[in-house]
């Protein structure tokens, strides 16, 4: 920040050594303040007589042997140029702008000049912030809450789980096991309890304690079962029944077995 | 108007040296003051800035009273006054903005697993997913309050189980986790079917970049994932 | 669907239809804002903090009427809108006054320029001017964020404009820069036209003028460049 400051002034002190010529702000300054001495309307100003009188300054200025800088000597020269020009009668053979227009140019960018330097003047002879009107002293600031929520969708959902489920099946993965029941592990615990029901029996009771709750494993337990109830009825060992499409599945040892 | 001003104010100074300024005079400069005032100013500060025979605690008085059930009020501060914000009206000094955010694919695979399995433990999340499971992740699916804590699993250290609330039922708009489609439909829906290649091993190692850095990934990531 | 769960729905849709405010409470509720704020509020500013439906732009001309002879006022400057003290009451708060770093006669021309020729090339500031413009003028100006780089020309070389900010006219108290002093005397005088010097190229002189004409901008526009 200060550095910034301090490069500001540093570059309005070079500013500075370069404009303020002997209190001048540049020629068009100078050219102002004397058009001021002809004491008449900016718009009927005499651009001759300000050539004129311009070029009086520098002369003097060189005699003072004050040095000017390179822009009043490239005004001057311009001046006695339009003084020729505004003096003698028109070059038909010249082209480019007449004498006149060039003073009405000059005239127009005087007036304009100081047409801006009185509403620089009516501008800070204003009202002002923080001078003659004031803002709030004790502003409250806007306290700024941010909330975030988060969403997915179902779709997310399933989708992210399929993918998971899909990387299973390239990884060996052993989770599962735990909810997956053999054929072989049913055929071992129904050849030990078909005995004991000698009435027909839904063979969803066979499930194991545990195995009926869960879906994944009643799912698994009621497959295996069922397989393993085929399996003791092709050898022999049990009728198997349903009623209809969808009914109980009923298992009921052979008598004869 | 600022000349106008100008002069007018003149005035009112050279009134002022003779007698102190009317009534109404005094609460508009009370009003003022205490308006650009950068502290709570007491009345003898007013007195010492107001034109000589003002009374400030009159005028502050009538002032208060004039505020009554506006915007902002005028209130008494330990011995100075001040313009304040109407208790009533202090969410106006609140700006809430509200950012949706889709949930991260680290944060939805999690769910979706908890939501499948529950009750499931951090270990048979990270067994599932292979990758292992960022404190971030579960905090902010228990703080959306999607998830929660389920009982204790009963085996060597006791770990904490996760299950699916209320609010996640309400948001994904199911009767229950049981309803969420099985493995069978989501391979119906062609769900399962677009398995990456074999051997595309960058998968996880993303997975795991995912987890670590950015919790949320953009709309467009999402996207080109799911391809 | 019950019948009297419908009747309830109803309801609630009857009274979202009336849930802006009363006008009363509107006016409340933007007192309180522009009082708690230093800087100027936009209308827009002011709706998003207020209940859905309000109408600040309504409720703030009401405020303004209320504050009218006031020790405060509600202004408008720009597109936004600020309470100041009363001018005339400036003398009371010379304890607040802040000392402004004094602007060199450049900086101070240059920034009457910028507001009664906006936009304006630093080319034109010169020529107005007579003399170059240093860089640490502008910069001064743009700190203090009076002035602000408007859109470029589109002439050769696309040369950036200046135009004067909300912070310029809050500052000299101004609704809009066209409430400059003197500005249609200028303007009709033709002081504010960009006159090329005789025997310079036409082609540059027409687009001078397309820029002229556009010398003070939609107010839409001039807010699109503000944001």
């Amino acid at each position: 920040m200060s550095e910034q400051i301090s490069h500001i002034a540093e570059r309005q002190a070079a500013e500075a050594l370069i404009v303020d010529v002997d209190g001048f702000e540049g020629p068009l300054d100078l050219l102002l303040t004397l058009s001021r001495t002809q004491k008449v309307d900016l718009r009927q100003i005499s651009v001759l007589a300000l050539a004129e009188q311009y070029l009086k300054f520098v002369e003097e200025a060189r005699k003072l042997r004050i040095e000017l800088a390179a822009d009043y000597l490239v005004m001057a020269a311009w001046l006695a140029f339009l003084k020729s020009r505004l003096l003698l009668p028109p070059d038909p053979e010249e082209d480019g702008p007449s004498g006149e227009e060039l003073a009405a140019h000059l005239a127009f960018q005087l007036e304009r000049l100081a047409a801006m330097r009185d509403c620089s003047a009516r501008l800070m002879g204003r009202d002002q912030l923080g001078r003659d009107f004031f803002a709030r002293g004790i502003p409250e600031g806007v306290e700024r809450v941010r909330r975030v929520t988060y969403t997915a969708t179902l779709l997310d959902l399933m989708q992210g789980y399929a993918r998971i489920r899909t990387r299973d099946d390239f990884r060996p993965y052993t989770m599962d096991r735990e909810a997956v029941m053999t054929m072989e592990q049913a055929l071992d615990r129904m050849r030990g309890l078909v005995g004991f029901a000698g009435e027909w029996t839904d063979l969803a009771s066979y499930l194991p304690e545990g195995w009926e709750v869960d879906p994944k494993r009643r799912r698994s337990a009621t497959a295996s079962h069922f397989a393993a109830s085929l399996e003791l009825a092709k050898a022999g060992a049990i009728d198997i029944r349903q009623d209809e499409t969808f009914a109980p599945i009923q298992i009921r040892k052979r008598p004869d077995a | 108007m600022p000349d106008d001003a100008k002069e007018n104010m003149g005035e009112t100074v050279a009134e002022s040296l003779f007698e102190a300024p009317p009534e109404a005079e005094q609460e508009r400069m009370v009003e003022a003051i205490l308006f650009a005032s950068a502290e709570p100013v007491s009345i003898a500060d007013m007195n010492a800035r107001m034109p000589h025979g003002a009374d400030a605690s009159v005028a502050v008085q009538h002032l208060q009273k004039r505020y009554e059930g506006r915007g902002v009020a005028v209130v008494k501060v330990g011995e100075a006054w001040a313009i304040r914000t109407a208790p009533d009206l202090g969410f106006l000094m609140r700006k809430e903005t509200v950012e949706t955010r889709k949930l991260s694919r680290a944060a939805i695979e999690t769910l979706a697993i908890v939501s499948y399995h529950q009750p499931v433990t951090r270990a048979e999340i990270e067994e599932i997913r292979g990758v292992s499971v960022s404190r971030g992740t579960v905090d902010q699916l228990l703080e959306l309050e999607w998830i929660r804590f389920g009982r204790r699993r009963m085996t060597p250290g006791r770990p904490v189980t996760f299950v699916v609330t209320q609010g996640f039922l309400d948001h994904f708009g199911l009767e229950s986790a049981r309803d969420l489609p099985g493995l069978r439909e989501l391979r119906a829906a062609g769900l399962l079917d677009n398995r990456p290649p074999p051997g595309e091993g960058t998968d996880e190692a993303e997975d795991e970049d995912e987890d670590q850095t950015d919790m949320f990934v953009s709309d467009d990531e999402e996207e080109e994932d799911d391809e």
